[in-house]
């Protein structure tokens, strides 16, 4: 397991259980999380309509997760870039987009910041939103896998 | 101390930042591409970091991606290791602007000396002997020639911007030079974005010496001794080693005296390196000054039992230089091999691909540092050097025939690489002899074609 | 200079040798048993001859046949490495009457040193302090109590031809001496072919310090520094360092100064160590001395500078020793773990087999002796050593750091090895502060048991 | 290729080409080979009847080689020992076996000189010489095959 996936796996276990803070050190490993008091508390330069100064997201088909059972025909939004990902475009807002959702090219899915701007990213496809992977305010990288979508056959 | 760094590199300098920092207690974040991903020395780093695609344009040299990485794994300082950004004035700019410690001279002296001819203007400021020729970029054909004419041929021209070799190119007259004048712009503009180049004497029969320089945030500024980097092919270093077997020890001292100079004109914080040419005549004229760690530094590392990159590290912490330069004294013959992915009897074609087989050498007085191993799948994105093979002895004959019998050891299988020709010039009677120049391999390599 | 040496060992130490030779530019000659000749350190030999069966009786203790073997490959000398014959005066005699330079002390040097209770009687007639017991080899129970009875319980029991911890029992009483002596003559007899025992007082927390001595054929004696070697399971070493963390200076130049004593008083030629016992108290007591190499020599090689083996190499072939007593000054430290194929969490069971993954760690101040690689068979007739990692560095936290990092780095898999103990023991606050005895880790791995 | 089995071809092809002297350097591995003068120059301390201070020959199964077609029930007499290979039990004196003749347990094949003793070297089993592998006084090592036998089916 990376360390990427353990961080992960803690936030999911620090939101399960309201943790403010985790630190763990096995062997040579040693991860810390702490979450800010508040919800996120960075200042929203600009919560609309930012330009994005990275390439748009790609289609990206990664191979299926082992517990999947529909395997067929389904694809993933991967993160375009490194950041902080965010479900909502402003803090209390509703998510973007929740599983069951249709989404299109257009259909903004999620926020990633990076370097304090809110990068928009666009579903790129048209479908269904059947998994989120990521959590809200987790740390992602380049190729991340985001959500799993079942693509509309038009 | 920091308690976490983060790497923005990969391959053997990464690793090599990821194991100071692991004796430290640093903790490490590694940015990575997609090409490396799974590559095995990762595993050394706390925390790995994918910040794009493979093309390092996208990845190692994509600043947002970087600092971007940085913010979210909460790091307090970057090291950029050599080639990438580790030069480039805007990267430090950025992590000055957000907060984040860049390993490296500030952002102002990057600029400064990132520009050869403004570099070389320092040089002359400080009467440290410059290379004759052009005191400003080129602008025109016309100027060119003048130049050429006032220094007298052979000229070289260079890239203002330039580095490694590239964009460089020997006019023997005036035909040659407006022939060349093109190309090399042409070099320029791609390899560094920037077409402007200056002219200047070539100086036949050259050794490359370069002086090891150390500066703190406090105005304190040493020199660890010289490397003497001769054996080049293209302008690109092969074999290195300290101290230089050609140079008394008055014109040693002259040029590190040069070096200190230089670096005191810009009042010069954290390790960088002053380079010149070495006339047969004993002559020595200032090229330029590397503001990054340099590939070659474990020969330094090797004789004078400094580690930079700890060093390197404390000093950007802002801690005091700890070393007094009458402290400094070398010791031994450290000589370092360059192993690239590439097959020298092929015009060093690169050798992408995965290595079947790697058993590096051992024992006495041997250091390599790589981040290969069986298994390792040679992207074909990045630069061909996949190792660096270092020995020290008491003497120079010991360091040749240690550095004989290591390179002799050395199993790499699945791809070809710059072990056979190491081998050859290492035991070239000429290498031995010390009496060599930086055409020495060149020759040598035209003379074994026309055999 | 010899033209062609013979190495008469194997595994990482006789690959050690060779690397020396082919720095020397000596042609070598490695013997092999049948399980050992397809192992890839021979590639690294000039001429490999198999001498007889896996079982090393048959091969690497086989004289007739290793003599034989010398007489068809022509060579000058043998150097016989740690281990199987290294010590055995006849093969010292043997080569002696072949004309064959034996490379370490003279047969009758190894004869007298060879000898516990000889050895014992040399030093106490050098005044040199020796642990309290019996003068001489015990004939009867009878004796052994009453020597136990003069000198007090604890007493150890220890077998005149022994080394390595085998045939030593600790007894804490009249029934316990009794029931220990047949068991410790019986263990002489099957390990050494020699039952004969002597006693000792057993002292309580001791550190194990060592000196490396060092002569040449006309009469010049000198030390190279000490080694530490409390770190023991068994009496097994497993890791070294030099200089030692726990003595005072004072007590370093006396110990020493005793060494050199003990060297002069059989005028010692070649390579060989003394070795102590040094209380709690800051006493310290002669043990025996090693006429030969030692497992550990390259912590004392780091430390110094000094290439052991050439030295010894240059020794045996007539050289004067060129290293003056007062130019000896150890720098750094340096600490040594073996890697050992056995399995820590099972009773340390020996673990042969094939190693299937296998990635050295690398770097600076980091040096790998041995001779193992992926794709190695570890035979299950030797001893379980398979590497040796050696770190060296300004200070002996940097060095510990380091080993730790490098010991993270090491990667064998396959089968199981020491690396996991060696990284706890390393890692221990005990080891750190240097306050431990040569008990330390057979009491941590009985806590470890019950808890 | 090892460097012993490189000295077997070049003594072969010394003895093919009659030279008394072949040095070769190939990369690291130098090979350098003399004759004497005479077959065998060594004085022959007792050429009869000497015991033995090695075990008995083994009867070892090596992969037959390459080239043999022949490959039903062919076995090896291979070396007991270290040392200097004869075919004869003295100078000038008539091989001790040829290629055609039977040989039985108790049969000499050859003589092993080792540490300036004459070993004698007998066939411990029944069969027929089929081929001879090395050269009269050429160094063998431990385990090395002497002679190719085709064993009597009693």
């Amino acid at each position: 397991m990376s360390v990427i996936d353990k961080v992960k796996q803690l936030i999911s276990i620090m939101n399960e259980n309201e943790l403010s803070e985790i630190e763990i050190q096995e062997d040579v490993t040693k991860i810390r999380i702490k979450k800010t008091e508040v919800g996120y508390t960075h200042t929203v330069a600009s919560s609309v309509a930012v330009p994005s100064i990275y390439p748009p997201p790609l289609n990206h088909k990664h191979p299926i997760p082992v517990l999947s059972k529909d395997s067929e025909n389904i694809t993933e939004i991967i993160s375009p870039m490194v950041g902080t990902f965010y479900r909502a475009n402003a803090p209390g807002a509703d998510p973007c987009v929740n599983v069951g959702d249709s989404v299109n090219e257009e259909t903004v899915v999620c926020i990633i910041e990076a370097m304090k701007i809110m990068n928009e990213v666009k579903a790129e496809l048209v479908g269904e939103i059947v998994d989120i992977y990521v959590n809200d305010g987790e740390a992602i990288e380049y190729g991340q896998p985001l959500f799993r979508v079942r693509p509309s056959t038009k | 101390m920091f308690s976490r760094i983060m790497i923005a590199n990969r391959g053997e300098i990464a690793l090599r930042i990821i194991r100071a920092c692991r004796e430290m207690g640093i903790e490490t974040v590694a940015i990575c591409s997609k090409a490396d991903k799974n590559a095995m020395y990762l595993k050394q780093a706390d925390i790995t970091v994918c910040v794009g695609p493979s093309e390092a344009d996208g990845s190692y040299l994509n600043i947002p991606s970087i600092i971007s990485a940085a913010e979210i794994t909460d790091i307090e300082a970057i090291h950029p290791g050599y080639g990438f950004l580790s030069e480039v004035s805007h990267f430090a700019e950025v992590c000055e602007s957000s907060k984040i410690v860049f390993i490296g001279p500030r952002s102002e002296v990057l600029k400064k000396l990132g520009n050869k001819t403004e570099a070389r203007k320092i040089a002359m400021a400080c009467k440290v002997p410059v290379v004759p020729g052009s005191e400003s970029v080129i602008k025109s054909q016309q100027q060119a020639l003048d130049v050429a004419h006032k220094i007298g041929y052979p000229v070289i021209i260079k890239a203002s911007s330039g580095g490694g070799g590239r964009g460089m190119r020997v006019a023997h007259n005036d035909i040659s030079l407006v022939n060349s004048l093109a190309v090399a712009q042409r070099e320029a503009e791609s390899a560094f974005k920037d077409p402007s180049i200056y002219i200047e004497k070539y100086i036949e029969d050259t050794r490359h010496v370069e002086v090891q320089i150390f500066g703190d945030n406090y105005g304190n500024i040493i020199h660890l001794g010289e490397r003497d980097c001769t054996l080049q092919r293209k302008h690109q270093k092969l074999i290195e080693e300290s101290p230089s077997p050609s140079i008394s020890d008055r014109l040693r001292e002259e040029i590190c005296k040069a070096a200190i100079k230089i670096a005191k004109a810009v009042n010069y914080t954290n390790a960088g390196t002053v380079e010149f040419l070495v006339s047969k005549a004993g002559d020595f004229y200032f090229i330029e000054v590397n503001t990054r760690l340099q590939v070659e530094h474990p020969v330094t590392e090797m004789v004078t039992g400094i580690d930079l990159v700890k060093q390197q590290i404390r000093i950007a912490c802002g801690e005091r230089l700890n070393i007094k330069q009458k402290r400094v004294r070398p010791r031994g013959v450290a000589i370092e091999c360059r192993i690239n992915a590439e097959d020298p009897n092929n015009g060093f074609r690169p050798q992408p691909g995965k290595i079947t087989l790697y058993n590096p050498p051992g024992g006495r007085g041997v250091r390599v540092d790589s981040h290969v191993h069986a298994g390792y799948e040679v992207p074909p994105y990045y630069d061909s050097m996949i190792s660096k093979l270092i020995v020290y002895q008491k003497t120079r004959e010991e360091a040749i025939a240690c550095m004989k019998r290591a390179l002799n050891e050395y199993v790499i299988e699945g791809i070809k690489t710059t072990i056979p020709l190491n081998l050859e010039l290492i035991a070239h009677s000429q290498f031995a002899s010390g009496n060599i120049n930086t055409n020495f391999v060149e020759n040598l390599l035209s003379k074994s074609q026309r055999s």
